[in-house]
């Protein structure tokens, strides 16, 4: 144990370190020198600034397609879905269970976890969060939370904590130059398509509308006489199919265990609110702003720092423009 | 054709009508009059289902409706115009109207009363394409009638439509409520401008503390001195 | 001195097992000479309150029984492990592999100095809580446990050997990394056969190059590749530390989050740094998303190294990761190769629990070991005698890759060894140093 | 019957007295203090001591303690707060820190760490309620906060960095076991001495609600706008509420960490260190004052048997408690402190319709 003036030493050196340090620069290095890199680099055309774009953009696709289904039922409903890192985690061992036992391709497991996501979310709507929608917020919450507790440890005790993979090497491709590693590609492509898929789906069919108008406005949507009910359990039971073809995709590149969800949930979170309530091109767009800022960060600042920025980023939005990026415009 | 028979409502514990009763006939104009604060928008509320009564009950065409979700009330013909309009403010015009048919008659004739509704509202014609949300509160309070009649009502409730509106807007409102109402559509409303409105209604009631306490009809509530009183601020 | 408080709280549950006839002696009371009786102020209150209590049940309470005359029907190891959440996957097989060293130990005839006393395990499920480590222990003490081993989370570690430390019970540590879970604090009672980050770290710097520079490599930079939590953190700055001593550079460092979804950014960074050799140190997850960042980016620094990562020891890992995986080296702890007890443990392993004898389930069967062996000596079930036993215990005839296991004043055994794995053919050999290497390493 | 009448009606008369809340708080305290001894108790061969030990009645108390302190900002001003893990680590390693590095006593330490993060907590209401976030916005935008402070903490090695901090002993700060160092050997201490810290926080709790502060807390809770319109400023209530808040909870994290031994970025600044704070809360009934330290007796005590019931399925426990966390929001949606009151409307209705409406 260190004496006392040695403990004065490192006293002065902790104010000096920790308290003075981002007004003098001390702590702000940290964040400066790797800036400076990154300018460099761009001065002078760093090839590795496109492989970095490439896998920003490909780890945003991922992000995306986990928020899609979150921003929906959070944006219709009002409701922090606290079970959706674990909806992810059904779609993965859908994937995984119905390709092993069934010997079918992962890529036709995708749709099979969407409906059984699906039939679970309604399922799930039904027995915990109906009931109390009109409650506290707080409640919902922890309904939620319940939920997830449930299915995980379900999970846990059918197919055993140990993580699991899908059999699929699909490895990567280069283009001119830049790595694209295909499990990823797959889960872009899919992200893209569903996104626009789902936004067909509420911009040009009457139920589309329907939930659309219910995000909007609940009361209007009362008034003019649409099943409210109905149009939240649906939307719940989309919301989690989403949920169910993100973790499918997921399976594709990533092994899983119970738990893998959870990692996912916050930065879904973020990419709600950065893009706007029930927004899906928001969703899109704050998937990629979170993938570019994780990699980028991730090659440029020591350890985790980018996880800081990212928070940085949620909290400025909260407070500048809680309605999101693309917040207010029609989805 | 509604009726509602010692109706309580409110907001959590607090109550705010201590049982109303009253009644519209078909083909009707009825006017509830009453100060801020009176129950008004409570009971219209009631009525749709948003709140649901905690005593009394509510029938329509015999049929009891306060054990109903809001949507069913709907479906039996029964369309308000909510005072503060609950437009879908970031969808547009178009979508709107479009969200207001719901019941499957309505849906039938959607395209032909969507065009309707563009004729009697212009200014909605213009601005189809734009979001409901931009729009000029004169502007959205129409669009709020037209997605109400878009759902082919029987009865239709207003409830405060020329709120904050521009005194030839004001006009205008009343106009239309006088052409759906001569098309057959049985009204309640709840108004501010009570002299135009009593003029209008076949019959009034006057609210007061959630209780109705008076009832007669447009013309006799015109001459009664407490009326004039209270509420013409003469 | 009175009773304290702690041993009232010791025969929580008693109405359990009152009925239990047999229950082998507490000799709890034993302990209050020990530091944690230390101040019998604050806790004389309560020990006439248990005291009271304890007269309908004195068989259990056994204050004084624990003579060495009375016969012992069984020994009890407590296992205090996470077997359900985040580190189950681990967890279970550790504890698992503490109930086959008790079931061999029966299989072989039980305890012979104490007449053939039955080793039994009974188990406890911290989750992984830090709250909930200090609890499982008292749970298992007043079960009967006469000494105690876990718990894999440091933090619960922490909490649980607290405990032990308390009541005057030994604690083995199965697995825990963390160096200040025993350095400098002073423990009496608590236990670690296996290698800590800083010591592992140590091993990396002495042992890699060395066998990297024999082989005609060459092994001047280095680059980290480590989880971004306490685990990663400390092997990171025992490698900061020691390697340079060996003339290694580190010239990158770069970190992953756990739970991240791939290991890409990570790669692109060392790759552009490109030094003789990748340092990875994650859990199975995150060296699985570095192998596959790596082939997906179509890079191999000319060494590709491990320090203390459960992924390059881990057989269904390699396995899954395929052929990049061959040549991989890692230092961590190990089952010795060269005896074919290692070999007889392993497979009773896989028969009865379908599950991979990892590193980590290798050094909880250590541990289990050498609980055992200390009982052995001690020929008693007395907690101080068992703890005795240990301080002076020399067990040689463990299946890790070490020497002689034996502890010092601070618990920690002085022979902990992280010797050199490498992948070959797809299967993880020692290779280093040559005592306990199995195959030659190939580099 | 009529003896039951009797009862109640001198129990109505009590329940009206001035001193009533007081006589109340001191019979529940004195039940507290008294709950270790009285899990020992053997009744007809079991004791309490079975399901519930020392161990977990001190968390029990901890989480009824930062129950209590969320509740002054989240369930009296209705701000909903969804990040106090940042608070609670704030006391857990300002404590900690000045500790290892200084030596500085804990109790100092703690009431620094009580101070800054009251700071940071003033910080995080100075800039949402200028903004004016509300609801989800507001909950998400705490839950930031406190997730911010994770991922600095972890990639500052000037604080250990992951690896957190390892209590040093009493006598590395020149100091013996005993009140004065913050340090025991035994439970029992720790018991009481969270115990007092529940206490502590209960009083101002009680004071808080029953004074001016309190009105307006409550009147900002019902209605901001009516509040402000009617002249309660308040922004500079709402940041008293956080302030006061985040103070008490760090005092909090400042106790889990002597208490035990070790902290780290991803133990008090855990996600899930967020729910465990507020959950007590909401399963007793936000916004009142017995609420919290009921909700605490309920939640841990429920998770612990749950874990010591069904031990032959690993995992099990989670579910049902799950499951019962649905239960209780579901069926309780005001908290279970309104348990009594809806069991007398149920009674009084059952006996007829009278008593409701007056």
């Amino acid at each position: 144990m260190p004496t006392i003036p040695e403990r004065r030493n490192r006293m002065r050196h902790l104010v000096t370190s920790v308290a003075a340090a981002p007004l003098q620069g001390g702590g702000l290095d940290r964040f400066i020198d790797p800036f400076a890199q990154f300018l460099t680099d761009i001065a002078n055309m760093e090839p590795v600034l496109l492989q970095l774009l490439a896998f920003g953009l490909l780890l945003g696709g991922v992000y995306a397609l986990t928020a899609l289904g979150l921003t929906m039922i959070f944006g219709v409903m009002d409701v922090i879905n606290f079970a959706h890192g674990v909806f992810l985690v059904v779609g993965m061992y859908t994937v995984w269970l119905v390709s092993t036992t069934l010997g079918i391709s992962p890529f036709i497991g995708i749709p099979i976890a969407a409906v059984v996501l699906f039939a679970l979310g309604i399922g799930v709507h039904i027995l915990t969060v109906e009931p109390i929608i009109e409650a506290p917020q707080q409640n919902q919450l922890i309904a939620t939370l319940g939920v997830l507790l449930i299915i995980q440890s379900a999970i846990e005790i059918i197919f055993t904590p140990d993580p699991q993979q899908v059999e699929l090497s699909l490895g990567s491709v280069q283009v001119g130059g830049v790595f694209i590693p295909l499990g990823q590609f797959y889960a872009l492509l899919i992200a893209l398509g569903t996104m626009l898929g789902v936004r067909a789906f509420l911009n040009r069919t009457d139920l589309g509308r329907k939930i659309r108008g219910t995000a909007d406005n609940r009361d209007g949507a009362r008034y003019v006489g649409i099943n409210v009910p109905q149009i939240n359990y649906l939307t719940f039971g989309i919301g989690a199919a989403l949920a169910g073809v993100a973790g499918g995709s997921i399976a594709l590149f990533q092994r899983f265990d119970p738990f893998t969800g959870e990692a996912y949930l916050i930065n879904a979170f973020v990419i709600v609110i950065l893009g706007g309530l029930g927004s899906f091109p928001g969703a899109f767009v704050g998937g990629l702003i979170v993938g570019m800022i994780q990699v980028f960060g991730g090659y440029y600042l020591p350890g985790t720092t980018s996880q800081v920025l990212i928070f940085l980023l949620f909290i400025g939005t909260l407070l500048v423009k809680p309605e999101g990026l693309f917040g207010g415009a029609e989805a | 054709m509604l009726e509602l028979e010692g109706v309580r409502a409110g907001y959590d514990e607090i109550e705010v009508l201590h049982g109303v009763d009253m009644h519209v006939d078909e083909g009707e104009i009825v006017a509830l009059i009453g100060s801020n604060g009176a129950g008004k928008t409570t009971t219209m509320r009631t009525i749709c289902g948003i709140l649901s009564p905690s005593h009394g009950r509510i029938t329509y065409r015999g049929e009891e409706i306060h054990t109903k979700p809001s949507h069913e009330i709907v479906e039996r013909g029964i369309v308000q115009v909510p005072e503060n309009r609950d437009l879908f403010t970031n969808m547009t015009v178009m979508n709107n109207l479009l969200l207001g048919a719901q019941t499957d008659e309505a849906i039938a004739n959607r395209e032909e009363n969507l065009a309707e509704m563009l004729d009697l509202f212009p200014r909605l014609e213009e601005r189809k394409k734009q979001r409901a949300g931009t729009m000029s509160g004169g502007e959205q309070q129409m669009l709020t009638l037209a997605r109400a009649l878009m759902g082919e009502p029987d009865l239709l409730i207003l409830d405060e439509p020329s709120i904050g509106l521009a005194p030839h807007l004001v006009q205008e409102v009343f106009d239309v409520v006088e052409e759906i109402h001569q098309q057959g559509v049985t009204v309640l409303m709840v108004e501010q401008n009570v002299q135009q409105t009593l003029q209008l209604a076949d019959r009034g009631y006057v609210m007061e503390n959630g209780r109705i306490t008076m009832s007669a009809s447009g013309s006799a509530l015109l001459e009664d001195d407490s009326v004039v009183e209270a509420y013409l601020g003469v | 001195m009175g009773k304290t408080f702690k041993s009232s709280t010791s025969n929580r549950r008693r109405f359990l097992k009152a009925t239990g006839a047999s229950v082998a002696a507490l000799t709890l009371a034993g302990c209050t000479s020990d530091d944690a009786g230390g101040n019998g102020g604050d806790s004389g209150g309560s020990g006439g309150d248990s005291g009271g209590s304890g007269g309908d049940s004195g068989g259990s309470q056994g204050t004084t029984t624990g003579t060495p005359q009375q016969s012992v029907e069984e020994i009890i190891i407590g296992s205090n492990h996470p077997l359900s959440g985040g580190l189950a996957a681990t967890g279970v097989g550790m504890s698992n592999a503490i109930k086959l060293a008790a079931m061999r130990k029966n299989e072989e005839g039980g305890i012979q100095s104490l007449d053939g006393a039955e080793v039994k395990v009974i188990e406890g499920d911290n989750q992984g809580k830090q709250e909930l480590g200090g609890q499982v222990s008292e749970e298992l003490l007043s079960d009967g446990a006469h000494v105690l081993t876990g718990c894999y989370s440091s933090p619960v570690t922490t909490a649980a050997t607290q405990v032990a430390e308390r009541q005057g019970v030994p604690f083995v540590v199965s697995i825990a990394a963390a160096d200040n879970i025993l350095q400098g604090r002073g423990f009496n009672y608590i236990y670690r056969p296996q290698p800590p980050a800083r010591r592992l770290a140590r091993d990396y710097a002495d042992l890699v190059p060395a066998v990297i520079r024999d082989g005609g490599g060459t092994l001047d930079t280095a680059g980290l590749f480590y989880i971004n939590n306490s685990y990663g953190q400390a092997i990171r700055d025992g490698l900061r530390e020691f390697l340079p001593e060996q003339n290694v550079e580190i010239v990158e460092e770069t970190a992953i989050e756990f739970g991240a979804s791939d290991a890409n950014t990570q790669v692109s960074r060392l790759r552009s740094a490109d030094p003789d050799t990748i340092i990875a140190t994650t859990y199975v997850a995150g060296g699985v998303l570095l192998a596959q960042a790596l082939q997906d980016q179509e890079y191999r620094p000319p060494h590709l190294t491990a320090s203390a990562s459960a992924t390059f020891t881990d057989d269904k890992a390699v396995r899954d990761i395929g052929d990049f995986a061959n040549g991989v080296m890692d230092n961590n702890y190990a089952l010795n190769p060269t005896i074919d007890k290692t070999a007889e443990v392993r497979s009773q392993f896989l028969d009865n629990y379908e599950q991979e004898f990892s590193a980590s389930v290798g050094m909880a069967y250590t541990a289990a070991e050498v609980i055992i062996q200390a009982v052995e000596e001690a020929g008693s079930d007395d907690p101080d005698d068992i703890n005795e036993a240990l301080k002076n215990l020399q067990y040689d005839d463990h299946i890790s890759a070490m020497g002689t296991i034996e502890f010092n004043d601070e618990g920690e055994n002085v022979n902990a060894l992280g010797p050199v794995n490498q992948v070959q053919d797809l299967t993880v050999k020692v290779v280093y140093p040559e005592e306990y290497a199995e195959a030659p390493p190939q580099v | 019957m009529s003896t039951l009448e009797s009862v109640r009606e001198g129990y109505r008369t009590f329940d009206d007295q001035r001193y009533a809340p007081f006589v109340k708080g001191v019979a529940l305290f004195a039940l507290l203090a008294a709950l270790p001894y009285i899990i020992e108790i053997d009744v007809a061969g079991m004791e309490l001591a079975a399901t519930l030990s020392l161990k977990v009645l001190i968390l029990t108390v901890i989480y009824a303690y930062t129950a209590q302190s969320w509740n002054i900002m989240s369930g009296y001003t209705g701000q909903f707060s969804f990040g106090h893990a940042a608070f609670f680590g704030v006391g857990a390693y300002a404590t900690q820190l000045l500790l290892t590095d200084v030596g500085l006593n804990p109790w100092i330490g703690m009431l620094i760490g009580g101070l800054l993060a009251g700071l940071y907590g003033l910080v995080i209401g100075a800039l949402t309620f200028r903004f004016n976030l509300k609801g989800h916005y507001f909950a998400l935008a705490t839950l930031a906060f406190a997730e911010l402070l994770r991922f600095v903490v972890t990639n500052m090695s000037e604080l250990n960095g992951a690896n957190g901090y390892f209590k040093p002993f009493p006598r590395d700060y020149g100091a013996e076991y005993g009140l004065a160092a913050f340090q025991f050997q035994t439970d029992l201490p720790y018991y009481y001495i969270i115990l007092g810290f529940l206490l502590v926080v209960t009083v101002v709790s009680w004071a808080i609600k029953n004074s001016w502060v309190g009105l307006y807390f409550f009147a900002i809770r019902e209605d901001e706008r009516a509040a402000a319109s009617v002249g309660v400023p308040s922004f500079r209530y709402k940041l008293v509420g956080v302030a006061v808040s985040a103070f008490f909870t760090a005092l909090g994290g400042a106790y889990w960490s002597m208490y035990f031994n070790t902290i780290r970025p991803d133990t008090v600044f855990a996600l899930f260190k967020n729910v465990e704070i507020l959950l007590p809360a909401v399963v007793g009934g936000p916004g009142t004052l017995i609420g919290p330290i009921v909700g605490s007796f309920i939640v841990t005590p429920v998770s612990e048997v749950a874990r010591t019931t069904f031990t032959d399925i690993n995992g099990l426990d989670r579910i049902i408690y799950g499951a019962f966390l649905v239960a209780i929001v579901i069926y309780s949606p005001r908290g279970v402190v309104s348990w009594p009151s809806r069991a007398r409307a149920l009674w009084s209705r059952l006996k007829g319709d009278e008593e409701v409406s007056e």
